[in-house]
C-alpha cells in the first residue's frame, strides 16, 4: 500500500542520487576515455540538488515525488545527461501518477516509459553505445524474475547482474550518441560512461534493497 | 594540476565574477544562471542575442557579449551544455519585442536543452528562433551521427548576426544570416597536449611527447586520428586538405581565415602558422579579405590550434568589418 | 617539442612573416633586421617610437606596432637583445625629424647594444633618446646588481608614450612622460611551468607537479624562489604583497590593473584571478580605474600571469584612454 | 713575422668560431641553468657568419682582421654576448693595430686590452660571476708561463688549465651581471655560463694548437 511504495520510491532515487555523488570521479573516468569527462561532475551536482532538498519534495504519490525529482534534474544537471535523465524521470512518473498500489509490473511499464522517453530525447536507440544498452537489458531481466515469482531483492539482484553484464558488453560497440561519437572507431573497446555508470547504481540498489 | 584556481566547484563562477568587475559599466552578473549580459539588455529595438554552451572556451561566449555582438550567455559548467533551468530564465530576462535569437553549437546536450527552452519559451510568448552551428570538418556528417560539431566557426555566426541585429535585423532576417555564414564555414582543429578539466585534475587523455591529436573539438576529447608531431608546413596541410575539398574553396573564393589558438599556444606560434596558411591560400588562388589570429574559442589551457575558413560574399564581409566592443583585449 | 614550427632557427623570421601577411595595409616587414613597422612610417610630424628586446614576448612588441603604439619593433632571436646592426639599420630607416625615441626593458644586453646605437645614431646626426624601463618589483635593486627587469609594465609605457606622440608630444616630453608612467609602475610574476626556447627544443627548467616559481622575468630564467602550487587566492596575494608596499599603493590610489598572461594560461584563468585581485584591492581602498586582462608580455609557452599596477593621475589615464590600432585582436 | 703572426691570428679566430658553433648545445644547457639559455644559440649563429665571410676578412695586419671580426660580431650576435665579445675582439684588435711582429708579449696586452673592454662595456668586474672570471686567471697565467720561457703550446695549454679551474670555481659565487643575476643566491651552486664557455674554448686552441 501507498506508504510502502512511497517509502520503496524515495529509497531508490536517495540510493542512485547518493551513489551518484559517491562515484563523480569514476563516472568522470569512464567519460573521459572517449568523452569529455564531465558526466560524473554533471550527475553529481545535480543530485546534490536532490538529495539538499529531498525532504522537501511533494509526496502526494510516487508518480508526483518522481515528477518533481525530473524537474530537479533537468534544472540543475547540464550536459547531456539532463535532458536524458531528466525525462527518464519525468516519463516514469507519469506512467505511476495516482498510481497507489504499485505491483511489479507497475514498476516494469514505468521503467519502459523511461526508456521510451530518453529515446525520443536523445534521437537514440538500442545498438547506439549509450546508457540504452544497459537499461533496456536491465529492465527484460527485471521482468523475467519478477514474472518467474521472484521476490523483489532477488529481482533487483539479477536486474544489477544483467546490467554490468550488458555496460561490459557496450566496449565492442562504436559510439554513434554523444560525445564519444566524435572519435568514431576509437569508442570501440572502452565501455560506455553511461551504460556504466547505470549498472553501478543498479548494483547499489541490489546491495542495500530492503528486507520486505 | 597547476592553475589559477581555488575550489574547482567554485571555477567557473570565479571567472564570470572577474568577467564582471572587470566591466562593471558595460555587463552584468547574473550568478544564479551563470549569466553575463549587456548592462543594456534587454533593448526591444533590436533582437536580443544569447550564447549557451560549456564552459572552458573562454573567450567563447561570455567575454564576447558586449555591443555588435552577443546580448547574453549563460555556459553550463565546463565542457556541459547549461541545464534548462539557466537557458529559460535568461531568456525571460533578456527577451525582447522584437524576439531572441539562441546561438547553439551542435551537440547533442546543448540541442536537447534548447530545444526543450524553446518549447517552454514560445509557451511563454517569447518569439525565440534556435540556430545551431555545426563548422566542424573533422566529424563526419551522417544520419546515423548527432552531425557535425560546432566549434570556432561559432565566432563568424556569432560576428555577423550581431552586427546585424545592431542594424535593426527582425528574427527571420537574423536566422537567414546566420544560416548562410554556417553553410560557409568550415574548421579543422589539432591538439598538441590534452587539456586538464578543474573538476579532473588530470589531462582527459595521455599523448607521448612526439603525438598529436588530429581532428580535434573543444572539449578536451580525443580527435579523430593520433600522428607523430610534424612541422608546421605539413600541420597546415592537413588542415587545409581537409576544409578545402568540403565546401569546397576553389581558385576565385576570398575568404576569412581564423587561427584559432586552444588556450596553451602562445601568438607567436599561431601567427607563424597563419603564415604558412596565407601563402599556401594565395597559391591555390584563395585571396584572404579578413583574418583573425588568436584565442577565439579555446579547450581549457589545451595546447593546439583550429582553422577556420569562411567564404565571403559582400554581405558576410560587410558584417564582419563592423565595429563590436566586447569584454576583452582592450588597449 | 611540440610547437606549430619548423625549424628552430626559422622561429622568428616565420612568425614575423605571418604578422605581415596578416597586416599588408598597415605594416612591414624588412627580414634582414626582424623589423616590423608601420607602413606609414617615418612621419616626420610625429617622433619615431620603437622597441627593441628579444623574441619570445609576443605580442610584445612586433604585434603591438600601429597607431598610437609603437612605430618599429626589432626583436633579436628568442630572449636575446638584438645584435647591434639591427637597431642602428632600424634608427636610420624609420629617423624622423623630430626625433626617434627608444624604449629598452631594462637587461645587460638590451642596455648595451642600445646605447651603442644611439652613439651610432647622433653620430649620423638623428636626435634620438632611450627610455629604461625596470617595473620588475622581484628583483631587489641595489648598486651592485644590473637593476630591475623590464617585463610587462612596458605596456603601459609604451601606450602611454605612443598616444602623447600621435597628439605631436616632442621628444622630451615623451621622455618625462614615459619616466613618470615607468616610476608609477610595479610588476610581480609567477610561473605555473617552464618554457620552452625553440633552440634548446626542451624546458628551461624543471619544475614538480606541484610546484611554481616565484618572481620570474619574461625569459623564462627561474623566480627568485619556488614554491608548493596554491590557491589562486594565496597567489594573489604574493603578488599584491610584493607590489603594494613598494611603490607603495596606498588607500586612496587609483590603479591601473593588468593580469598579464605568460603564454600558456587561458584567459579563463586569468579573469579569475583578476577577480581576486580586483576585490582585494577594494578591500584596501585602491579603486581600478582602467583593467587589462590576457597576454600581453609573454614569456614563449609559459603557464603563469604576472600583476602590473601603474598609478593614475589624470594625464596618465587620459593617455591609457587614447585609442590604438595594433595588429593583433581584430573583432 | 707577418705571414706567421696573421696564420696564427687566423687559426685561433676560427678555432674560437668553429668550436662555439660545435658547442651550441652545451653552451645553451649552461646557460639555461640559472639563465635564459640563449647563450649558445647566439654565440653559435654569430661565428656562423664570421666562418661563412671568413676569407674576404680584410687581412692587412692581425689588428685589422680582429676589429673587422669585431664588427661582424657585435651586428650579427645578440643578447650580452654580442656587445661583450664584439667589444673584447675590437679591444684586441686596437692593441695589435699596425703591429707587425707580434710577440708574446704583445698577444698579453691585447688580452688585457680586452678585459678591459669588457668591464667598462658590462660595468662588470672579477667576482661578478661573468667570463671575466675565468679569463683574467687565464691570462694571468699565460703572461707567467711565457715569461717562464715555455713555448707558445705550453703556455696555450697551462692557460687553459686555469680558464678550466678558474670556470669551475665560478660555481661558489653569487651571479651579480647577466640573467642568472636575477636569481639572486640560486645562482649559487652552477658555474657561470661565459666563464666555462671560454675555458672550453681556449681547451680546444691546446688541443689544436699548431708546432711551431
Ligand atoms: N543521444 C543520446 N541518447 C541517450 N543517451 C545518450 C545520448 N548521448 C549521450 N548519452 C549518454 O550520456 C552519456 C554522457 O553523458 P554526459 O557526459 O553528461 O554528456 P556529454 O556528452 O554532453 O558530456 C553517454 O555515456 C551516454 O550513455
Ligand atoms: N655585465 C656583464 N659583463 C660581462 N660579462 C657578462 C655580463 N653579463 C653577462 N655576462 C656574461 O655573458 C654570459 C651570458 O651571455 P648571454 O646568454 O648571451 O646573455 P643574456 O644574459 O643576455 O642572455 C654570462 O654567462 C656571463 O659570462
Ligand atoms: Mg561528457
Ligand atoms: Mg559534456
Ligand atoms: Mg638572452
Ligand atoms: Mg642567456
Amino acid at each position: 500500500m501507498t506508504d510502502d511504495d512511497l517509502a520503496r520510491t524515495e529509497f531508490v532515487v536517495r540510493t542512485i542520487a547518493e551513489e551518484s555523488v559517491a562515484q563523480e570521479k569514476y563516472f568522470g573516468e569512464l567519460d573521459a576515455v572517449v568523452g569529455d569527462g564531465d558526466f560524473g561532475y554533471s550527475l553529481a551536482r545535480g543530485f546534490e540538488f536532490v538529495l539538499a532538498d529531498f525532504d522537501t519534495i511533494d509526496r502526494t504519490d510516487s508518480g508526483t515525488f518522481l515528477s518533481r525529482v525530473a524537474v530537479m534534474i533537468t534544472s540543475h544537471i547540464g550536459g547531456t545527461s539532463g535532458p536524458i535523465w531528466g525525462t527518464a524521470f519525468l516519463r516514469a512518473g507519469g506512467s505511476l501518477k495516482g498510481n497507489d498500489d504499485i505491483s511489479g509490473a507497475d514498476a516494469v511499464a514505468a521503467l519502459r516509459a523511461a526508456v521510451e522517453g530518453i529515446k525520443k530525447r536523445g534521437q537514440s536507440d538500442l545498438g547506439d553505445k549509450t546508457l540504452l544498452d544497459a537499461l533496456v537489458p536491465a529492465i527484460d531481466t527485471l521482468e523475467a524474475s519478477l514474472e518467474a515469482g521472484d521476490d523483489a531483492a532477488v529481482a533487483v539482484r539479477k536486474m544489477a547482474t544483467a546490467a554490468r553484464e550488458a555496460a561490459e558488453a557496450t566496449s565492442t560497440l562504436e559510439a554513434r550518441r554523444g560525445r564519444a561519437s566524435y572519435t568514431g572507431e576509437r569508442s570501440i573497446g572502452s565501455v560506455d560512461a553511461g551504460a556504466m555508470g547505470l549498472a553501478v547504481l543498479a548494483e547499489k540498489l541490489a546491495d542495500t534493497w530492503p528486507a520486505d | 594540476m597547476k592553475k589559477f584556481i581555488n575550489d574547482p566547484k567554485q571555477f567557473v563562477p570565479e571567472m564570470l565574477e572577474g568577467i564582471a568587475l572587470a566591466n562593471p559599466d558595460t555587463l552584468k552578473y547574473v550568478p544564479a544562471y551563470n549569466l553575463i549580459h549587456r548592462a543594456d539588455a534587454p533593448n526591444n529595438d533590436k533582437v536580443t542575442i544569447i550564447q549557451g554552451s560549456g564552459s572552458g572556451h573562454e573567450p567563447a561566449h561570455v567575454m564576447t557579449v558586449g555591443r555588435g555582438m552577443l546580448d547574453g550567455a549563460c555556459p553550463g559548467d565546463v565542457f556541459a551544455a547549461p541545464p534548462l533551468d539557466f537557458i529559460t530564465e535568461t531568456v525571460k530576462l533578456l527577451a525582447s519585442d522584437k524576439g531572441v535569437l539562441l546561438l547553439v553549437n551542435n551537440y547533442t546536450g546543448d540541442r536537447m536543452a534548447f530545444e526543450m527552452a524553446e518549447e517552454v519559451a514560445e509557451a511563454d510568448g517569447v518569439k525565440v528562433k534556435t540556430l545551431f552551428i555545426d563548422d566542424d570538418v573533422a566529424v563526419k556528417d551522417s544520419t546515423y551521427t548527432v552531425g557535425r560539431r560546432g566549434v570556432a566557426g561559432n565566432f563568424f555566426v556569432m560576428k555577423a548576426v550581431g552586427a546585424a541585429a545592431e542594424k535593426g535585423a527582425d528574427l527571420v532576417e537574423l536566422v537567414r544570416i546566420g544560416e548562410k555564414v554556417n553553410s560557409v564555414t568550415r574548421t579543422m582543429g589539432i591538439a598538441l597536449t590534452a587539456c586538464t578539466p578543474p573538476a579532473k585534475g588530470e589531462p582527459l587523455f595521455e599523448l607521448g611527447d612526439d603525438e598529436i591529436e588530429i581532428g580535434v573539438g573543444i572539449h578536451g576529447e580525443p580527435g579523430r586520428r593520433r600522428a607523430k608531431w610534424m612541422p608546421a608546413n605539413d600541420i597546415a596541410d592537413v588542415l587545409l586538405d581537409a576544409i578545402l575539398p568540403d565546401l569546397p574553396f576553389e581558385s576565385g573564393d576570398r575568404v576569412a581565415v581564423m587561427v584559432n589558438g586552444l588556450g596553451g599556444t602562445p601568438i607567436s606560434e599561431l601567427y607563424l602558422l597563419y603564415g604558412i596558411i596565407h601563402k599556401k591560400l594565395d597559391e591555390k588562388g584563395i585571396s584572404v579579405g579578413r583574418n583573425y589570429v588568436g584565442d577565439y574559442c579555446t579547450s581549457l589551457d589545451m595546447a593546439g590550434a583550429s582553422l577556420t575558413l569562411v567564404r565571403l560574399d559582400e554581405e558576410i564581409e560587410g558584417l564582419l568589418a563592423e565595429p563590436a566592443e566586447i569584454a576583452i583585449r582592450v588597449f
